[in-house]
């Protein structure tokens, strides 16, 4: 069974700066994995090159096997790649029921119908109903998004992410900018996606890290640095050094 | 979730293109005004073509966020398709006719569609904008087949389905018109309230993040553009059909510029906006110019100032009932279902 | 389909309970449809002006009837002038409409005249073909190859050989191209280029340059006005005058309404028309000061006075019908209808229905201290030249 | 040949001066104001009055010109445009046409419907020929006095310590507030440079182009274009679109009179198609 | 000690994201602070909260006495804050020294004194910021934040993403501008030894609170806080890991 997903030798130049260089690493079927990494390290290159956003120098990136290096990013997203964003990507104006509504739509290749109303396909509904209940939307379900207290929205945001039957989640930053008192609703929730799902997650808060992550990557000035194990890593005396400033990565 | 809050979101979500009282009694009205207005035909046949013409600009505009200062070119481009069918004689049937003046323009709708793509808000603008004057051009031009800066003249429309004239009081011209207007409307609320209708929406709202869940956003784009032009060019053609004239101003840039006032007075982005705001607009240009022929426009001005500053969502606010029971989700139902 | 019948009959029904038209009335409305706004305001406030000096001069009330003028601005827009005449007619219910700035705008309501029966006085419009789109169409203006062939005759006279023309790409400056050079060759001229410039057209530099490498003996000119003067200035600019092409054209070319502003480069320009300013009539004289009083800092141009005879017409053809406003005995009682106009003597033409005046050539000269066209020959009771040429 | 170049530059020049200010807005603060060439009308009028009335000399208009549309434009910056620059471009452009409408409508009631003309000394007319180039001397005297404006507008730009806020503003407004320039004060200082520019324009264009309340309208297409072609990050870009169309559309009408006016469309659709961000636009996005 | 700057509860974000929930310090006139912490706790939204370049909730911030909070950014430039942004935001169409006189206001820091402290720009006086490698920029960057000649200069992560050569000399220049000329600063890192060598004082941001404040040499030595707050560490004990339930 080949990895979920792979990335043979991606490089990616901005004129004399190198971003990404050399990556190379691969993700098992169900995996969870954390992405971490000092400022600056390249995480974000990283995230749009795997999602199709960027397009690498060289290199390729495998999905399921697959060479996905050429497709555009609605294509991956068809083939199984989902991602959230690490500054809320909602509609604004849509209610959460139209925007799972449309994401589930799109997943399962109604969105050039015309003719049949949205929300009226009975298994599409019953998805959307399912995603509502399962990341706790049902009592925000029909407002406007853009309302939302910022916890719901990112709830939303995994949501839309889950709502395409991805194969493989990016998170990028899932908790980034949610009050406390709404954290451990996304905690609990990232802890609770499904198991056959491979998770790629990017973040910087620890506790969700090392919560999260049964092996753990960490990047330092576009390559990767450390690979192994939350205890290897944290044990790692290059990473800490790393990130205090002690070595040069 | 209870069982109840699931129920509710189904019925929400199947609830969303459900017809509201307001709706209902807005098109009743529409048909009560062949009746009890037969006075005012002429000015209401204007109201109801510049109502569909308005709607699809809503449609690229309000439902797809594409900004057009050149939607003229497509409502010209069927006014003079099917003035030149009539007046040559190609076809007589004037719904025919229409049918295929729309086609004439959704099919530059579709070729046009492809520079639209590119650019941000001001090089669509201007794209749009430099289509629709390259065009007239060509028709100012093209004296031999259109008639030049003198217009097109000679039409004659034959009678509508071989037994209705087009008389001079523009009641047929009316009741015709109106009645498109309504059909095509129909068709666009079902369009607009179908996955695609939703997929648009999402993608006004965020385009990469409609792209990353899967809608190949380009294609979608130009699906709605060229449906767009044929509702503006079909337009176009009845402005032809019930004034059996035509002449250069239907590609002006002036026109384009109306049209962006109708639907931003009514207000974008929810189907009726364009209508309201071509019956609004019109019964005050109409009013204004008749109190003041030569100084109109100031209080135009004057009122598109006034509506920026107040900021356009508040001033369109008064249509917040019809806008929140129309083709969108209906949220009071929905809170009601949710307490009940 | 259920529905579309339903409205049908409805509709139906609606036309059969309109009253019919052509009931006597106090009150005889008169349509007054003028670019009022837009690039002709100019057109449309001359027309309007004059129209209401002539009813504040004669009173409102003739043979019996109230006459109410009801002004609605077309903004040049043709298919607006249909609506609004449509709607003059039918819900207003009036017995004339009168105005129309521009050819497209006229020939838009032609049909309508016929199909209504209502008499449709063109004040301002001057494309030759006009009259004939429908027999309730009687025109106060004037037409453009009236003035076009009175100046290709005297050019001829005034030993001008080679012309190159210059005219606005529409169907007025294609009427006096064509009528100027039919007049122009016949008497043995030469047409060295014809040029067409677009209706709307910011710089005239590449057009005059044209003709200036033609090197004819004279350069004719139609162009609305209002860009006559940006020709005329152009043309001084480029020095054509001192390489001896003199600049000649219909009267639009130095408007009345404009000419103040000319400056001492339109001096000597010499063009032919129906009315000046300066026309030295007494009648005109009390005209001139009568619409200045009304209107303060606005001369009357030849717009004007379409507008002033054009409700003298109405008025005449009311007291020979003695108050009936049937549409097709009004048009008969213009017919023939002769009076003395601010510009001179003026007849409607009973075959055309179209204005035969007398044609005077001008030359831009100062008097007073303001530039006016002076009139120094006088070409009689000319009619619309093509139409003549059709019989 | 050489006549029509001539001709084109001038065309251009004039061009130029009165979208200049346009482009600057446009590129700063990102404002799309559709009632720039209100402003240009302003100075039209301004001088004819000041030359015509009152018998001030023409060249004393023109900078009176300059002066009075520029105070013009700070007092509606100051009252007006500051509401809307946060707001979108299509409520930009809904409020700037709005404001076209009442000026045409304002000035049309005030001065008339008619064209009007500035009385051009004795001196500006006519032309001379220099070396078998037909040179009128309004247009030298346009294509010196814009040549010298648009120089000395570099120069500012470059070299000044006005100029270098400005580009850090338009560069990056948060950043440079952030460190101390007024951000909203430049603007406003910015506008009214712009719409002294477009009135100064007006006054000189009138000549060329005519003057009547519909000028706003008339020529606000013209404005766009240069504005989109020429791109919106510096004086150079508007500058070399201003010329380029200027003489593309004389040219075009002297040797192709029957495709005169495709000309200068077809440049704009073909340059906007080629390159969205205008044709002298930075290459390097942010 | 007097108080030159004090920032009173400040709760600032992006948007509806409430980055920053409720932190207050203090600086005294001639201090220098740390701030530490991972990313994306909230380091950033504060220096940018106090230049009055982001979204402020709540809080409120003064300066010498006198409240700046209702300012414009650019009032409070002048009223003494200086800014080095994180990004650097060099101005592209500037050249270097354009970009320092640009922004130059009347006090010690003059043209001369900047090219003086960072001899590479002064070679570099006539180029373009959009010409300029990444430690050039920097140096730019804190000469351009310097030359507003503020009470208060705030770097937002100066060493990031540079050469360690350059590390070197931007912190000999940092040093030189802190203890030698004693300008009051806010150095905002995760690059904690470096910084701490220079500060008097340290605090440390977690999810946008203050999580430790303390003496700089005693943070540099306690490595079991830092490790837990800045660098990689294991999950504290109590949030269990909880396992993946099937779909």
């Amino acid at each position: 069974m080949p990895p979920a997903l792979e990335t043979i030798a991606l490089n990616k130049r901005f004129g004399g700066i190198r971003p990404t260089s050399d990556v190379t690493f691969r993700l098992e079927t169900g995996a969870r994995h954390a992405l971490i990494g000092p400022n600056g390290a390249g995480k974000t290159t990283m995230i749009n090159l795997l999602t199709g956003v960027l397009r690498p120098s060289s290199g390729r990136i495998l999905l399921d096997g697959r060479d996905i290096t050429d497709l555009k990013p609605h294509a991956r997203a068809r083939l199984g790649m989902a991602r959230t964003f690490q500054i809320n990507q909602l509609f604004g104006e849509l209610t959460p029921l139209e925007t799972l509504s449309f994401a589930v739509s799109e997943q399962a290749g109604t969105g050039w119908d015309v003719w049949r109303p949205a929300g009226t396909r009975r298994t599409q509904a019953a998805r959307v109903i399912e995603l509502i209940e399962r990341f706790g939307l049902a009592d925000v379900m029909n407002a406007r998004t853009a309302i939302l207290p910022y916890g719901k929205q990112r709830l939303l945001e995994i949501a839309v992410a889950m709502a395409c039957r991805p194969r493989l989640l990016l998170l990028d930053e899932p908790a980034a900018g949610v009050p406390e008192e709404e954290r451990h609703d996304i905690l609990a929730t990232v802890m609770t996606l499904p198991a056959d799902v491979t998770v790629l997650l990017i973040e910087h808060d620890m506790d969700l890290v090392f919560n999260f992550a049964r092996r753990i990557s960490v990047l330092v000035n576009g390559a990767l640095f450390v690979e192994g194990s939350p205890d290897e890593v944290a044990r790692d005396p290059r990473v800490k050094a790393v990130y205090l400033g002690e070595a040069d990565g | 979730m209870s069982p109840q809050a699931q129920a509710d979101a189904a019925q929400l979500l199947a609830g969303r293109a459900r017809w509201h009282p307001f709706e209902v009694l807005f098109w009743l009205a529409a048909a009560a005004s062949t009746v009890l207005l037969p006075g005012h035909h002429l000015i209401l046949t204007e109201i109801a073509w510049l109502a569909l013409f308005a709607l699809s600009l809503d449609l690229i505009l309000g439902y797809a966020g594409i900004v057009s200062l050149g939607h003229a070119a497509f409502f010209g481009l069927g006014a003079y398709a099917a003035g030149l069918l009539a007046k040559h004689e190609l076809v007589n049937e004037p719904l025919l006719a229409l049918l295929l003046a729309g086609l004439a323009a959704a099919l530059l709708g579709f070729v046009t569609s492809f520079l639209v793509l590119r650019g941000a808000d001001l090089t669509r603008l201007m794209v749009t904008l430099g289509v629709a004057l390259l065009l007239r051009e060509l028709a100012n031009k093209h004296a031999w087949l259109t008639g030049g800066a003198d217009g097109l003249q000679g039409v004659t429309v034959e009678p509508l389905l071989g037994r209705f004239r087009f008389d001079m009081f523009g009641h047929t011209g009316y009741v015709y018109t109106l009645a498109v207007t309504f059909v095509l409307f129909l068709v666009a609320r079902r369009i607009m309230n179908s996955s695609f209708g939703l997929s648009l929406q999402a993608m006004k709202e965020n385009p990469a993040r409609a792209e990353a869940v899967g809608m190949p956003v380009s294609r979608r784009l130009i699906a709605v553009y060229t449906l767009a032009a044929g509702y503006a060019g079909i337009a176009g053609a009845l402005l032809t059909q019930t004034t059996a004239f035509t002449s250069l101003d239907v590609f002006s840039f002036e026109r384009s510029a109306d049209l962006l006032l109708v639907l931003i007075i009514g207000g974008a982005g929810y189907l009726y906006g364009g209508l309201i705001g071509a019956v609004v607009f019109k019964l005050l240009q109409d009013s204004l110019s008749t109190i003041t022929p030569q100084y109109w426009p100031f209080w135009i001005g004057l009122l598109l100032v006034a509506i920026v500053l107040v900021g356009r969502e508040r001033i369109t606010a008064w249509t917040a009932p019809l806008r929140a029971f129309a083709g969108r989700l209906d949220r009071r139902r929905g809170a009601a279902a949710t307490k009940a | 389909m259920l529905r579309k019948s339903l409205l049908m009959a409805l509709a139906t029904a609606a036309l059969a309970g309109l009253p019919a038209p052509g009931l006597a009335q106090e009150t005889v409305k008169v349509g007054l449809i003028l670019p009022m706004t837009g690039p002709f305001t100019s057109t449309g406030k001359q027309i309007a002006a004059a129209a209401r000096l002539y009813m504040q001069e004669h009173g409102a009330t003739v043979a019996g009837k109230k006459i109410e003028l009801v002004l609605k601005d077309d903004t040049g827009n043709a298919e607006l002038t249909k609506r609004l005449a449509q709607e003059l007619v039918v819900s207003e219910k009036v017995r004339f409409l009168a105005g129309f700035g521009l050819t497209p705008l006229a020939l838009a309501v032609a049909p309508l005249a016929t199909e209504a029966k209502v008499p449709q006085i063109v004040m301002a419009a001057g494309t030759s073909i006009i009259t004939e789109r429908s027999p309730f169409v009687v025109r106060t203006s004037f037409t453009v190859p009236q003035s076009a062939v009175v100046i290709a005759d005297w050019a001829v006279k005034s030993n001008v050989k080679k012309v190159v023309t210059l005219v606005s790409d529409y169907a007025p400056g294609h009427d006096a191209e064509k009528s100027f050079k039919e007049r122009f060759t016949a008497a043995g001229g030469q047409i060295a280029a014809e040029l067409r410039v677009p209706l709307q057209n910011p710089d005239f530099a590449p057009f005059l340059q044209r003709a200036a490498d033609a090197k004819p003996d004279a350069l004719y000119v139609f162009v609305p006005s209002g860009a006559g003067a940006i020709v005329m200035k152009q043309f001084l600019e480029r020095g054509l005058d001192k390489s001896g092409i003199r600049l000649i054209g219909t009267g639009d070319l130095t408007d009345d309404d404009i000419l103040p502003g000319f400056g001492d480069a339109a001096l000597g320009i010499i063009t032919a028309h129906l009315y000046a300013t300066a026309h030295p009539s007494p009648k005109n004289k009390a005209y001139v000061a009568a619409f200045s009083k009304a209107n303060p800092g606005m001369r009357p141009n030849f717009m004007s006075v379409g507008g002033y005879d054009g409700m003298h017409l109405i008025y005449e053809a009311l007291k020979k019908t003695g108050g009936k406003t049937d549409g097709e005995a009004l048009v008969a009682a213009m017919k023939g209808l002769a009076w003395e106009s601010p510009r001179g003597p003026i007849a409607i033409d009973p075959q055309t229905r179209d204005i035969v005046q007398n044609i005077y050539i001008r030359k831009v000269e100062r008097v007073n201290g303001e530039l006016h066209n002076v009139e120094f020959a006088t070409f009689e009771a000319v009619k619309d030249p093509v139409k003549a040429a059709k019989k | 040949m050489l006549t029509i170049l001539f001709d084109g530059i001038a065309y251009g020049m004039v061009l130029f001066m009165l979208a200049c200010g346009l482009s600057v807005t446009l590129g700063l603060m990102n404002l799309v104001n559709l009632a720039h060439g209100a402003f240009a009308m302003a100075g039209g009028y301004c001088a004819v009055v000041l030359v015509n009335r009152l018998g001030v000399p023409f060249l004393a208009a023109l900078p009176l010109a300059f002066l009075a549309s520029a105070l013009i434009g700070l007092a509606f910056e100051r009252t007006l445009y500051r509401h809307v620059h946060r707001k979108s471009h299509l409520d930009q452009v809904l409020f700037t046409i709005g404001l076209v409408f009442m000026a045409v409508v304002a000035v049309d009631y005030v001065a008339g419907s008619s064209q009007v003309f500035v009385q051009l000394p004795d001196y500006l007319q006519g032309r001379f020929t220099l070396l078998g180039v037909g040179i009128g001397r309004y247009r030298l005297l346009i294509i010196v006095l814009c040549g010298v404006i648009a120089v000395a507008l570099q120069l500012v730009l470059m070299r000044s310590r006005f100029g270098s806020r400005l580009r850090a503003a338009v560069d990056d407004a948060r950043v440079a507030q952030g460190l101390g320039i007024n951000v909203g004060g430049l603007f406003a200082a910015t506008f009214a440079v712009g719409s002294g520019l477009a009135g100064l324009g007006g006054a000189l264009g009138a000549e060329i182009l005519g003057l009547d309340p519909s000028f706003p309208l008339k020529y606000m297409v013209y404005f766009l274009v240069v504005v989109t072609v020429g791109g919106t990050s510096s004086i150079t870009g508007p500058f070399l679109a201003s010329l380029i169309l200027g003489i593309s559309d004389v040219a075009g009408k002297y040797y192709l009179p029957d495709l005169g006016a495709f000309v200068i469309y077809t440049i704009m659709i073909a340059v906007l198609i080629w390159r969205p961000q205008g044709l002298f636009a930075r290459a390097a996005a942010r | 000690m007097a108080e030159l700057l004090a920032v009173d509860e400040l709760r600032a974000g992006y948007g509806k994201a409430v980055v920053l929930s409720g932190v207050s310090l203090s600086l005294a006139p001639g201090e220098a602070l740390a701030v530490l912490g991972r990313n994306g706790m909230g380091k950033t939204t504060l220096i940018n909260a106090i230049v009055g370049v982001t979204q402020r909730f709540g809080g409120r911030i003064r300066l010498d006495g006198r409240d700046i909070t209702a300012l414009r950014p650019d009032q409070r430039a002048r009223a003494g804050i200086g800014w080095v942004p994180q990004e650097r935001n060099i101005f592209r169409s500037l050249t270097v020294e354009e970009n320092l006189t640009a922004v130059a206001r009347d006090g010690p820091w003059s043209l001369a004194k900047i090219y003086d402290l960072f001899p590479r720009l002064a070679e570099r006086r006539q180029n373009f910021g959009g010409q300029l490698s990444g430690g050039e920029q920097q140096m730019l960057a804190v000469g351009r934040g310097l030359i507003v000649n503020p009470r208060v200069l705030l770097l937002d992560e100066p060493l990031e993403g540079l050469a360690p050569i350059v590390v070197d000399e931007l912190m000999r220049a940092l040093r030189r501008v802190i203890r030698d000329e004693g300008m009051a600063a806010i150095l905002v890192e995760q690059n904690a030894r470096k910084v701490l060598s220079v500060t008097d004082r340290a605090l440390i941001l977690e999810r946008g609170s203050v999580v430790h404040a303390g003496d700089s040499a005693a943070l540099r030595a306690n490595r079991e806080v830092l490790e837990a707050h800045v660098s990689v560490a294991q999950a504290r004990p109590e949030r269990a890991r909880q396992p993946a339930v099937s779909n």
